[in-house]
């Protein structure tokens, strides 16, 4: 097959009807799901919108404006009103500054003073205003992003994707430049442990985490204004990526395209499976977040990835491709482009096991083949990662090869530490070094091999499809929620009302009001 | 002499080709520009490691103002065998059925097991590997030992509810697993769990164990639990250690 | 390619007339240089003669007596006769012990008075018995090697080979018993870089060498027994190699067979391009060497993968091919079938360059198609290893991936630390760990993989063989010591008559008299 | 702080993942099975390395009695960046028309280069990357310049031999490679041709070079040779070296 970038990986034969029933059924299982999200809103979202009308900054003791005020309307049950309705009832009340509108809403009365029919019009107006200046805004920013990137150029594909997580922002933009000038072409900056069960967004530049470093507006301005740099240094567009994952996904999508960040590791599920967040509330927050995204040009990046360190990489091969189609699904319900869709997988099977490079090959050729249109992103081994870094560097580099051979768009460098600590300088070194050598030895491997027709890859390629099709079957009986809860993904069950955060998500009004929203889904 | 005759109460050197030559190979980075006074840096570095015939096998610039070496050199340093001390997780092994059996007629009920991966660390697989019936590597989890109630609790556990729960469960054991080790927050998060027991007057009725990749008894021990399990741990050793222990508490001393 | 093992390898389409003609002009080539072998003997040669009569000792001084009676001989000009010829004159003249017949031609008087033609006969004809006896005796030992390989059986294939070569005997010992525990199916013991240009071969078990081990008698019998406890302990029979090479060759060899070796590095111009010694000395010790491998069944590797460590691995890969035809049919003249043939060739080609894996796969999979017979013996990368052991390690790997899809019989595990030392403990650890990991993870994907037929490995292969027949048509031309002087191999160039050794190759007298080279040549 | 703003004077110590915090990577082998003593030992080997936060990462059989072990630590050894003396071979470059010129401009005649690899190290490789026309990495070989007159002996050279050649040919310079370091046979090999050329009375008149992958300035100059070049060494910086030396030799320090 040629991509579109001009690389040839091997064909690989699919059913194509096959292929399009599983996109039918994904679409039909999201669908489902739409509703529920079309019928909620939550804290998350509210404050997303807030932002949106200028509510920036923190208040006194770091707690973020939005949080203060879409709290106290949550906790007077006014919630699903929608905070930008509140915001217009206060500004008609006199507030002005963010500062002012905050405290207004933090102290409203039992039984607010409801706003005389034109007053109400008028405001509202005044507000979809601001709403579509500050979309305005966010676009001028994100266009400067794309005329930098286009400008300089990116490096050849897979982009080299590596992480940088020491916990303080200095110290990771020494480690960002450090690794740009090394060849990476993609920087993720790691959040700290906690921070994905925190219901706000901390606030200002942090220089101390827990295997990670705080997502901030602060700390991505920072990153991004360094990155910046060392790219027009190096001739070459270094990209950022962070986390809109959580129980803040629209927040920091918001602010993470008001920063111009150009991807996001965003997936619908990840929050309900790895952190054990509440799955209406996950759903309803990434459906925001990844219109978010849509309108910012950000590409979001899946974590199919993660399931199979839960579960078996070999035999839960194929819940990877199931869940691709449905991360799919739901990223074009929110105007997401399979461009803009960077779906994730890895190179996870336990080593300790036979003909692993056939099974890895079938796996990374069958989503690469699925998805010619998504920017794949390509995982290196982790979980069977050992203390021995040889061992673990020589890991790394099959999955080098793999990534190569298969054509993926985004390939996360493997680290020979990956079982001890977060890389270090040399870790990130080595990996470079390695995958430059394995992209140059195995330059045009990908165009000399042809796959044997009933060979073990061309047959597992296609049992496992067999499987995320039956899977998918199944899934769309059940519905997505109940598919969860009998944990088909990940081999983790999560309950319908289980979960982090529930409490967050509310009923919307019949009269729910969202500019942001609004814009959104009349784009 | 080889090690073949090797025997304790020598003195124990690294082996590169021939005995106690001292050979260890040392990577890192330095701070600095490649070139003839950062080789020197490095060598003088390892000196300053006590080691001698420093060779500098590799300089490259890992970045612009960093600079990768990897290093061989001969250590002068030694350790007598004998005097290492390590605590050690010391139990005599029994096989499934005979530790099954032997725990229900020792104890007379069932051993109550509450897991769990505490604080704000989501690696639920490692605790899993340890109590859920596939266990790890061929070696079946406690919840398929008829002598165990468990219960895992999965990740993100904070220390106040499983402390509470250790109570109200009457839990005769508590495992409580540790991966994210990053500014030692697996040190603070554990000793916070032992307080919050000690709150509730149930730290001492209770075995107490900890785990993970970055565990290790001695660690265990040093944050007040009883018995600490590191990297590549099978569930049949927690076992064993849990049925031992259990009869301890109970003042039944019997192997 | 299904092979004879049962693995399946990429099949390569060959011009079936090419390869004929290679083969036919390699038997033009070597059938010239036999005429002038046939007409000649060396000091080596006849030492070789006298150890198989029993002159095994070394005398005061650790002299070996072969060396006391053959210098003698040669100085007295009377060498042409053959010193067996002078080993039964001394005896007629009743000179017993090796000793005493040592001395006797260590003596001579100018011109030794001949025996009466009965009296010579009769010596003769005992020295026969006695040769006969010797090979006998040789032959029992090497069936006892035999017996023990089979009971109990190699590793799978490629078998591993890994080096030792620490200087002192014992802890060669050490580490060939550690190597055979971590996986290694061949140990090489390689000698101190001295011995090649020794025209002795030292006495006696060894503890200082330089980059090597002495390769004495004493050393051979103490590894192999070692080999032989460790290989019952581990249930897997551990095969010991060295080298008959440099200015003992046969001498090498003989002694090599008598304890048990079971292959031997010995190359038909490696000690003319890589030691500068002459060409005629060692085109005549290899006949004789090989001879006695092929009596005593050991497996020769031949050291094409030197070349091009001289010259470019890219440029030069014909040369190794052309090599190995004349390598091969010099094997066959001295009466070694194609399985004892262990043509040699390596993974070298400068990794800063692009594509590698496409001209190293059509290199390996040309050697192995081209030869089906012969245990193929595959090097790793040495020149261009770095010492950098992270990225070396991974270079390695890259072998190794060749070296299992080509279906290579022999591997010579690369070391990380290949550009600083010989290797230790661990270099050979890590490198067993990681090629049973590649062969774990690679398995089926030399039957997997079908090339494409116009593709890059396709046609490099062809144009490989392609010039390796158009060089050989040139040296069959030339003649094969014109074309060495002319630098067609390693590109390095060695003139007819310079190099060492010369002055110890002699014309065979009419009556030239050497029962070793009867018995071999009635075979 | 962060090294875009380091500064010379300041210690200069290991990078892991933030400034100063001095970690290094370790392996070796000791030769002991593996077990918990082994890793203590491990452990303690590191301590008296100077090394604290010792983490033994991997503990593997590498053989029955031998463990290999792979540690992160962190030394609490740095160096002063100012103190470091390095002996560097300083030489103001010039192209290769540029030298050529002023070679033959400055000394009248060609410059008569011998070269070899001595004693019985048979590595050709390396002093041809040197003298060969076709050079290394690109750069051109000593006889591609017109201001050298080069004799190339190849390998194995006996040290005598050598000596007596340079008489011989008036050579002005010497260039000798070694390769093979076991047991340190370059050094006992480089210094007996020192004093064979002094045995000749010949040493003075010439400017003697040593090369090598394990060869520095340092230890060249230790060897009584007069200058050292190591591992990726270019024709270009010995062309550079050999007329600027040459020159001084003759009395004319002309840069
Ligand atoms: C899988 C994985 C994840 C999964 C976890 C999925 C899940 N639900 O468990 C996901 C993708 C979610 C994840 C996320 C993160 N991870 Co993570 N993750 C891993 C990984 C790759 C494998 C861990 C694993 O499952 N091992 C397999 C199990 C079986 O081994 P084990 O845990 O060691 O358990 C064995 C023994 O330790 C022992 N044991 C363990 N616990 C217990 C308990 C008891 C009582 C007993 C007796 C024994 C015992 O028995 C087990 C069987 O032998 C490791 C890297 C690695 N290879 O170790 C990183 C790793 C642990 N993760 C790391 C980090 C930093 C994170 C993140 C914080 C990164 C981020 N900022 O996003 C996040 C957030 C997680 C959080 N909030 O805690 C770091 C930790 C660094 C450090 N030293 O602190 C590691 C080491 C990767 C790295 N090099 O950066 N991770
Ligand atoms: C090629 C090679 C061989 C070839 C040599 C062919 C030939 N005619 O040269 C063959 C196969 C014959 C060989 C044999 C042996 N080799 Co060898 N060989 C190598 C190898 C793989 C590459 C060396 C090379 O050519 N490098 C390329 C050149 C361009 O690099 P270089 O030599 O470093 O030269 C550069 C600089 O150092 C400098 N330079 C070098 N010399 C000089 C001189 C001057 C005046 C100047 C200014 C600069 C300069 O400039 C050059 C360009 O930058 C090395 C491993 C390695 N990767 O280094 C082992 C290696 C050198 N060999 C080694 C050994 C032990 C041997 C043997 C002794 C093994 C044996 N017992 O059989 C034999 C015997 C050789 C002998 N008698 O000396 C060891 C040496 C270990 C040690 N530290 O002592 C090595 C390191 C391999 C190993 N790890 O064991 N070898
Ligand atoms: C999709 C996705 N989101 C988020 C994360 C990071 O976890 P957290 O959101 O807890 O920072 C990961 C890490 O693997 C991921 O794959
Ligand atoms: C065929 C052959 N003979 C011999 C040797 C070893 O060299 P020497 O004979 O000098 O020990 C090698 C080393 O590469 C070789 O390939």
């Amino acid at each position: 097959m040629l991509l579109s970038d001009g690389r040839v990986v091997p064909d690989l034969p699919l059913d194509r009807a096959k292929v399009e029933r599983c996109r039918a059924l994904a679409d039909g299982i999201t669908g489902q799901v739409l509703e529920l999200v079309r019928r909620h809103t939550t804290v998350a979202i509210e404050r997303t919108a807030l932002r949106l009308l200028g509510l920036h900054e923190a208040g006194p003791g770091g707690v973020p404006l939005v949080n203060v005020a879409v709290d106290a309307l949550q906790a007077r049950g006014l919630l699903g009103r929608g905070a930008a309705y509140w915001l217009a009832w206060a500004r008609a009340g006199g507030a002005v500054s963010p500062g002012a509108v905050a405290e207004r809403l933090a102290t409203l009365p039992e039984r607010p003073e409801p706003l005389a029919p034109a007053a109400e019009r008028a405001a509202l107006e005044e507000v979809r205003r601001d709403a579509r200046a500050g979309v305005d805004d966010l676009l001028r920013r994100v266009r400067t992003r794309d005329a930098l990137r286009t400008e300089l150029g990116q490096g050849g594909r897979p982009l080299r994707y590596v992480i940088v997580a020491t916990g303080n922002i200095h110290e990771d933009i020494e480690q960002a430049r450090a690794a740009a000038q090394a060849g990476a072409d993609v920087i993720a900056v790691i959040r700290s442990t906690a921070q994905s069960l925190l219901d706000y967004v901390p606030d200002g530049a942090t220089t101390e985490g827990y295997g990670g470093t705080w997502a901030t507006q602060e700390n991505f301005r920072l990153m991004r204004l360094a990155l910046d740099e060392e790219s027009r240094r190096l001739g070459r567009y270094v990209a950022l990526t962070n986390y809109s994952s959580g129980l803040c996904m629209p927040e920091i999508a918001y602010i993470a395209a008001h920063e111009r960040l150009d991807m996001l590791l965003n997936d619908a599920m990840y929050g309900i499976l790895f952190r054990d967040i509440n799955m209406k509330r996950t759903l309803c927050d990434q459906h925001l977040s990844r219109g978010i995204c849509a309108l910012a040009g950000i590409m979001i990046q899946t974590g199919e990835d993660n399931y199979i360190t839960t579960a078996d990489a070999d035999e839960a091969a194929h819940t990877v491709v199931a869940s691709q189609f449905v991360n799919l699904s739901f990223a074009r319900r929110a105007g997401l482009p399979e461009r803009l869709v960077g779906l994730g997988h890895a190179f996870e099977i336990d080593p300790a096991r036979e003909d692993t490079i056939a099974r890895e090959l079938a796996q990374a050729l069958l989503v690469r083949t699925l998805f010619p249109d998504s920017p794949i992103k390509y995982m290196p081994p982790t979980k069977h990662k050992q203390g021995d870094i040889f061992f673990s560097h020589v890991y790394d580099v099959m999955s080098d090869v793999v990534a190569w051979l298969t054509g993926q768009e985004i390939q996360l460098l493997g680290m020979m530490t990956e079982a001890m600590h977060n890389p270090f300088l040399m870790d990130r070194f080595s990996a470079l070094k390695a995958a430059d050598y394995v992209r140059r030895a195995w330059r045009s491997m990908g165009a000399e091999v042809v796959l044997r027709p009933d060979g073990l890859v061309v047959r597992r390629a296609d049992e496992t499809l067999g499987r995320a099709l039956a899977l998918l079957e199944e899934v769309a009986r059940e519905g997505l929620l109940r598919a969860i809860s009998r944990a088909r993904f990940g081999d983790v069950a999560r309950a319908e009302d289980g979960g982090k955060g529930l409490a967050g998500v509310v009923e919307r009004a019949p009269d729910y009001f969202n500019p942001l929203v609004e814009i959104l889904e009349a784009r | 002499m080889t090690a073949h005759d090797w025997s304790p109460g020598e003195v124990v050197r690294p082996y590169g080709d021939r005995r106690d030559d001292g050979v260890v190979q040392l990577s890192f980075v330095l701070p600095v520009p490649p070139g003839e006074r950062a080789r020197e840096a490095a060598v003088e570095l390892a000196r300053r490691m006590g080691m001698d015939q420093v060779h500098v096998a590799h300089m490259e610039a890992a970045a612009e103002r960093y600079t990768f070496f990897v290093v061989y050199a001969r250590t002068a340093a030694g350790v007598e065998w004998d005097r290492i001390q390590v605590p050690e997780v010391t139990v005599r092994r029994r096989g499934f059925d005979e530790l099954v059996a032997h725990a229900l007629r020792e104890v007379g009920r069932k051993i109550v097991v509450l897991g769990a991966c505490t604080g704000s660390d989501a690696h639920a697989v490692g605790i899993g590997a340890i109590l859920d019936p596939k266990g790890f590597a061929g070696d079946p989890g406690l919840e398929r030992y008829p002598c165990f109630e468990v219960a895992n609790l999965g990740a993100q556990v904070e220390n106040a509810r499983l402390a509470r729960l250790a109570v109200e469960r009457r839990a005769d054991a508590v495992l409580v697993s540790q991966v994210v080790t990053q500014r030692d927050v697996h040190r603070d998060n554990a000793r916070q769990l032992v307080v919050e027991l000690e709150r509730l007057g149930a730290r001492a009725g209770l075995v107490l164990v900890l785990g993970g990749p970055r565990v290790d008894h001695r660690l265990a021990v040093e944050l007040g639990f009883d018995a600490g399990f590191g990297a590549g741990t099978r569930p049949s050793d927690v076992a064993n250690y849990l049925v031992l222990a259990v009869l301890r508490r109970l003042g039944k001393e019997v192997q």
